[in-house]
C-alpha cells in the first residue's frame, strides 16, 4: 500500500480523497492554486505545496508543477479526482514515467474511451448496446430508407461532416423521410460543403442512466448498479439517484452484468461508470468516464461499498475483495448538487459563506468542502456541496430528502437549495416520472419563478 | 507550504486546522501591507491636515492588532496619536473580515504558531521580495562545491542569476528582477519550495 | 409560541428558522451607524471652521472602519480630531447576546417580520407586564356572556381577578399582582398562551 | 397514523424526534423552558409552546402543563425521548386518560420494568439470564457454602437489608467464605440491625453489552443486536459500539433470540433494551429500558433500521413491518458522546459555541442540536451530540471515526472530543479489549493528563 498519495484536485472531492486516504492509514499531501491556500482540504492534509496561481491551467492542469510537488513530498501515487487531469491520458503516462502511480486506469483505456468514435467501436466489440445508425455516409434515398426501417422510427438525419445542430432532422414516421433526407443534405451542403449525412435512432425522452463499474486490472470486474441522472441543466446533472425509479431488478442486472463483463474483458482497472440514454426498455451507450464521478456517493450508499477506498487499493496492486454475488443493494439513494448559483436564474454567486450548518442525523451524508466564513472562489466550479440521504425506500429517502433541505443553511452567497426544495415536493420527481428533458422545461415554463 | 512532521497522533487535525487557520487574519494580511509611513513633516502641504497622517494611524492599527494592545497613544512634538480596540468591538471585526478568522481554535490554543505564520506573510509583501515561480527544490549555488550565488549585502544587477530551481532533474534560472542589495536570503540550499514562496529580498 | 398556519410547503424550515434568526448582520450595521465625530474645533462658529478639514475627518472615519478600531484621536498642536464607534450598542449585541443572531439569513430575508418579533419582546421587558404563569387558553370573561374582567383604562388593586387561564378543564385565576391602571391588553379572549406570555400591562 | 406529535423532550433527542415525525409527515410541536427557546429543535419544529422556567420540574417534568401543551396545539400523541418522563408509568397512564397517545410501552410494562425486584422476577419468568444468587437471606453457613459452591466463586457477600456498598465482601475461593461470611453480617448487623445475609455471584471484569428489542404489543418482537456500551465513567456511557468484539454470531442469535421471545411473550410495544453484564460467556440481566436510548443510532446503522420512526408507527397501532430474519446485520458502528465537559476533568462547560463544524462524508452521522452561536444552558445535561461512524468492519470504523473526530471542531467551549481522539488510538480500544472498569482506571492512571 502506498505511504502518501497526492491528491491533484480541489474542492469537495479533494477532501473525499483526503478522508478516503486517512482512513487508510496514509499520508496526504494536499496541492493548491494560490486562491485556495485557506480551502478544507488545504488545512486537514498532513503537508500542502501551492503549485500556481488561480488560473487552473497555470496550477491543477500543470503537469511539471504536480509532478515537482510529489518529487519535494515524497509522495508516491496521484489521485486525480474528476475533472482536471483526471482523464488526461498524458498525465496517466508521464506519471508512470516517473514510477508515480496514478490512481486510475491505464492511460491506453483512458485514451480509447476518450475518443468518441473509438470509445463506440469498442463498446460495441464489448457487447455494450449504442444507438443503433448508419455505419457511416448514406447518399442513397434507397438505402437510407431500408437503414431508417432496420432501425425503426424516429430517426434522426444528420450531416456526416456536421456539428452544433446544423444539417439534423427528425423523420417522425417514414413519410417524413424523403422530405428529411432533402433538408438535411441541403443544409450540410451549404454548411459543410458535403451532402453526405448519416442515420440513428432519434429518442424522444430518454433518461439518462449510468453504470459504476469497478475493476482490478487483473480481469475481475464488478458493478455497483445504476444511477438515473437524467434531471441535467444544459447537460449538467443535478440530482441524481439509484435504483433508477425507471429500471427493475432483472433490467438491472441485465445491463449491470453486460457491463461488468465488458470490463472483465477489457481487464479495465479502477472507477469507471459507462453512461447511457435509456428509453422504452432499451439502453444506448453514449460514453465511458473513465474517473471517479460526483455522484459516486449514490452507488454507495446502496452497496456500502467505498469507491475512493477501492480505487486506492486497486492502484496500488490490490485485487477486487468482492464478487458481483456480494454486492448487495439496499434501499434507495438520492444525490443533490448544491450549487452556489441563484436558483432560479443559475448566475455563478461566489464569495464568503457568512453562516453554514449541514444537516445531520439518520441516513444524510454531506459532502462538501466548505465551512463557516470560507469564500468560494470565482475561478473554478461552483460546487458548495453534495446532499446524500438514504432510505429504506425510495419514499422514505424522498420524505429524508426534504427534511435535509430544510435543515441546511448555507448563507452568505446564493445556493441552489431552493430549486431542490421545489424539486423534492414537486408530483413528476415524487412519481420518478421524468427525463433529460424535464428540468429544462420546468424551468423554462418558471418552475423557480420568473427565469 | 504545510509540512507534518512526525505525524502528530492525537488530536492532529483540529491542530492542524488550527495551525493553517490561526493567524490573526486580518491584522496579519493588512499588516503586510506597507504602510507607507510619513513623517509628522509630509503632510504640510495642505494646511487643514497639517501634520496628520492617515497613512500613519493605519499603521498604529496593524501594530496594535499584532501586539494584541488596545490603545497606542504616540506623541511627538506637537503630534499626537490615539489608537484604540476595545475587545467588544473586535468581535465583529473578526466575523466579518477573515474568513479565516472563525476557523480559528480557542485563543488557549497558543499565540506561538501564530507569530511564526504571520511573518512569511509579511515578507510575502514586501514590496523587495522575490518569489520562486514554481514548485521544486532551490539550491543557491550552482554546484555544492561553488559559493552561492549571492549572500545578504550582495548587490545585485537585474538579470543576475540569484537562485536555482530544480523540479524533475531541471534546473531553472532564478534571475534578480531588479538591481539592488540583497537584505534577507529566505530559503536555505537544498530547501524544497513552493509556488509563490519568497526566495529572497532585495532593496 | 410559534404557530406554523397552513403547513408551509417549500423552503418551510429555513424560513422558520430566518424567523426567529433574522437580525441583520452587526458590521453592516455598524458601518451604517455615523462615527461620533468630537472636538473642541466643530463647536467654532464658520470662520473658526479654519483648520478643520471634514475630509480628514472622513478619512479617519473610513480608517476606523478598516482597521477595526474602536476609536482614533489625533492631535497636532492646535488640531485635535477623536472619532469614535461604539459598535457595543449594534453589533456585540447581536453576536455575544442572542444565540440566534447568527443563523440569520442573508439580509433580504426581509426586516418586516423581524419589527414584529421585536414586539412582544420589548414588552415582555415592560417593568408592568403581568405573564402568564402556565400554558392554556386565556379568557377575559367569567362566562361568555359576562363582562370582561377589566379593560384598557381599568383601575385594578392588587388580587383583582383579571383572566382566566385553562388548561386541562381546570379555571385557573390570574389575579393582578399591584394596582394601577391596566394600559394594554395583549391576548384575546379564547388565545392559547404559554408560560411567561405577556398578558396585559399594569401601569 | 398521528397528524401531530408533540415532543415532551429537549436537546439532540428532541431533534432527533422531530426527524422521525418530520419524515413521517407529521406536524411537530416542540415544547421548551424559558431557557431553551433559542434550541434547535424549537426553530425547526412547525409550533412550539414554552412550558415553564429553566428548572426542569418545573418544565420537561410538568405534566399538566404538557397536557395543556397538547391541549392548545391539538396533539395527538407525546413522545417521551429517554430521560425526563420517558420512564414515568404515571405520565403514560395520565396521557391515555386524556386521549393522547404515549410513544412507549403500556404504563403496565414501564411500572413492571422500573421496580427492580419485579423487573428481575418478570426477567427469571421469561428466560431471560440472570445473576444467580440465593433466593434470599441467608444465615447458615453451610447453606451458604452449598449456594456459593452451586453458583460458582467468586461469590459477593451482601447484606440482605444493605445498600451502598456496606456489608458487601467477596469471597475468591472457599476457603475465603468463612470469613467474608462473618465479616458481612458483622457489617450489616452493625449498619442495619440485622445480620442476614444473601449471595450472588461476583463478576470482576464484566462488559456492558445491552439488546435492543422492538415489539409492536400485538405479539411481534425482533432484536437488532446488541451494543457494547463497557465504556463508562461513573456508570456513564461514553463510548457504545455494535457489534460487541466480544461476542461472535452464535452468542448474538442466542441471546437476541432469548430476549425478542421474551418481549413477545410480554407482547412488550415499542423500543425498549435489556442491560446485561457479560463475563466468560455468560450473560447476566440488569435492567430493562422501557424507551429509546441515547446510543441507539448504533443499532440503526447496523440495521438500516429507524428505530424512532418504528416507535411511532408502533405507537399509532401499527404491526412491525418486518420479521427477525429480515433483520440484516451490516458492518460494525460506533458511537462517541461528546459531551461539553473537560476531557480529562470532566467539568462541565457550558456556555456558547463560537465556531461549529461537523465532520461529514461516507459512514458518518452526527446526531446534534446545537450549531454556531447556540449556548448550551447549564441547566440540564451536557450532551454535545453524538458521532457515530459506520464501517464494513471494526478496523474501518475506527479508522473513519478517528478522521471524522480529527475534523471535528466545536469552539467556546470545552469538549469530551480530546478523550475520544485518546481512545480511538488505544491499544486497548483498537483490539477491542476492555470492560466497565477499563476507562475508569484509564483515567485514574492519567491517560488523559492530570485528572
Amino acid at each position: 500500500m502506498f505511504d502518501k498519495i497526492l491528491i491533484a484536485n480541489r474542492g469537495e472531492i479533494a477532501l473525499r480523497i483526503l478522508r478516503a486516504a486517512k482512513e487508510l492509514g496514509i499520508a496526504t499531501v494536499a496541492v493548491h492554486s494560490t486562491a485556495d491556500a485557506d480551502a478544507m482540504h488545504v488545512k486537514l492534509a498532513d503537508e500542502s505545496v501551492c503549485i500556481g496561481p488561480p488560473a487552473a491551467r497555470d496550477s491543477y492542469l500543470n503537469i511539471p508543477a504536480l509532478l515537482a510537488a510529489c518529487e519535494i513530498t515524497g509522495a508516491e501515487a496521484v489521485h486525480p479526482g474528476y475533472g482536471f487531469l483526471s482523464e488526461n491520458a498524458r498525465f496517466a503516462e508521464i506519471c508512470e514515467d516517473h514510477n508515480i502511480a496514478f490512481i486510475g486506469p491505464s492511460a491506453e483505456h483512458i485514451r480509447l474511451m476518450g475518443d468518441k468514435i473509438e470509445a463506440k467501436r469498442t463498446a460495441r466489440r464489448l457487447g455494450i448496446p449504442c444507438v443503433p445508425g448508419s455505419e457511416g455516409g448514406v447518399t442513397d434515398d434507397a438505402e437510407a430508407m431500408k437503414i431508417a426501417r432496420d432501425i425503426g422510427f424516429p430517426v434522426l438525419v444528420k450531416a456526416a461532416a456536421g456539428g452544433g445542430g446544423r444539417g439534423m432532422k427528425v423523420a417522425r414516421t417514414p413519410a417524413d423521410l424523403e422530405h428529411a433526407l432533402a433538408t438535411a443534405r441541403a443544409e450540410a451542403k451549404a454548411a459543410f460543403g458535403d451532402d453526405a449525412v448519416y442515420l440513428e435512432k432519434f429518442l424522444e425522452k430518454p433518461r439518462h442512466i449510468e453504470v459504476q463499474v469497478l475493476g482490478d486490472g487483473q480481469g475481475n470486474a464488478i458493478h455497483l448498479g445504476e444511477r438515473d441522472c437524467s434531471l441535467q441543466r444544459r447537460h449538467q446533472k443535478v440530482w441524481e439517484e439509484s435504483p433508477s425509479p425507471a429500471l427493475n431488478d432483472a433490467q438491472r442486472s441485465e445491463i449491470g452484468e453486460t457491463v461488468a463483463r465488458a470490463m472483465r474483458d477489457l481487464r479495465y482497472s479502477g472507477a469507471g461508470t459507462i453512461e447511457f440514454l435509456y428509453e422504452n426498455g432499451e439502453f444506448y451507450f453514449i460514453e465511458m468516464n473513465t474517473r471517479i464521478q460526483v455522484e459516486h456517493p449514490v452507488s454507495e450508499m446502496i452497496t456500502g461499498i467505498d469507491l475512493v477506498n477501492e480505487q486506492i487499493k486497486v492502484a496500488a496492486g490490490g485485487q477486487l475483495t468482492l464478487d458481483q454475488s456480494e454486492v448487495r443493494f439496499n434501499g434507495h439513494a438520492i444525490e443533490c448538487r448544491v450549487n452556489a448559483e441563484h436558483p432560479a436564474t443559475f448566475r455563478p454567486s461566489p464569495g464568503r459563506i457568512s453562516y453554514y450548518h449541514p444537516p445531520g442525523g439518520l441516513g444524510v451524508r454531506v459532502d462538501s468542502a466548505v465551512y463557516q466564513g470560507y469564500v468560494i472562489p470565482p475561478y473554478y466550479d461552483s460546487l458548495v456541496g453534495k446532499l446524500i440521504v438514504h432510505g429504506r425506500t425510495r419514499t422514505e429517502a424522498m420524505m429524508r430528502l426534504r427534511r435535509a433541505l430544510d435543515e441546511f443553511i448555507v448563507d452568505g452567497i446564493e445556493t441552489t437549495l431552493p430549486l431542490f426544495r421545489t424539486l423534492v415536493r414537486n408530483h413528476d420527481i415524487q412519481n420518478g416520472d421524468y427525463d433529460i428533458h424535464w428540468l429544462e422545461k420546468f424551468l423554462a415554463n418558471g418552475g423557480m419563478g420568473p427565469a | 507550504m504545510k509540512r507534518s512532521s512526525p505525524k502528530s497522533a492525537t488530536s492532529a487535525a483540529p491542530a492542524t486546522l488550527g495551525k493553517t487557520a490561526k493567524p490573526a487574519p486580518a491584522p496579519s494580511k493588512a499588516a503586510a501591507k506597507p504602510a507607507a509611513v510619513a513623517g509628522p513633516a509630509a503632510a504640510k502641504a495642505a494646511p487643514a491636515r497639517e501634520g496628520v497622517d492617515p497613512a500613519l494611524v493605519r499603521e498604529l492599527a496593524l501594530v496594535l492588532g499584532e501586539t494584541n494592545l488596545t490603545e497606542i497613544e504616540v506623541r511627538h512634538g506637537k503630534l499626537r496619536i490615539r489608537v484604540s480596540r476595545h475587545a467588544a468591538a473586535v468581535a465583529p471585526a473578526v466575523v466579518a473580515a477573515a474568513p479565516v478568522a472563525v476557523v480559528a481554535p480557542p485563543p488557549v490554543a497558543g499565540s506561538a504558531p501564530r507569530a511564526v505564520e504571520a511573518e512569511p506573510a509579511r515578507i510575502a509583501d514586501h514590496p523587495g521580495v522575490v518569489k520562486s515561480p514554481m514548485v521544486g527544490t532551490a539550491y543557491g549555488r550552482p554546484s555544492p562545491e561553488a559559493k552561492p550565488f549571492i549572500e545578504v549585502g550582495s548587490q545585485v544587477k537585474a538579470g543576475d542569476k540569484i537562485f536555482l530551481v530544480e523540479a524533475m532533474k531541471t534546473f531553472n534560472e532564478i534571475v534578480a528582477p531588479r538591481a539592488g542589495t540583497v537584505t534577507q536570503i529566505l530559503v536555505e540550499d537544498g530547501q524544497p519550495v513552493e509556488y509563490d514562496q519568497p526566495l529572497l529580498v532585495i532593496e
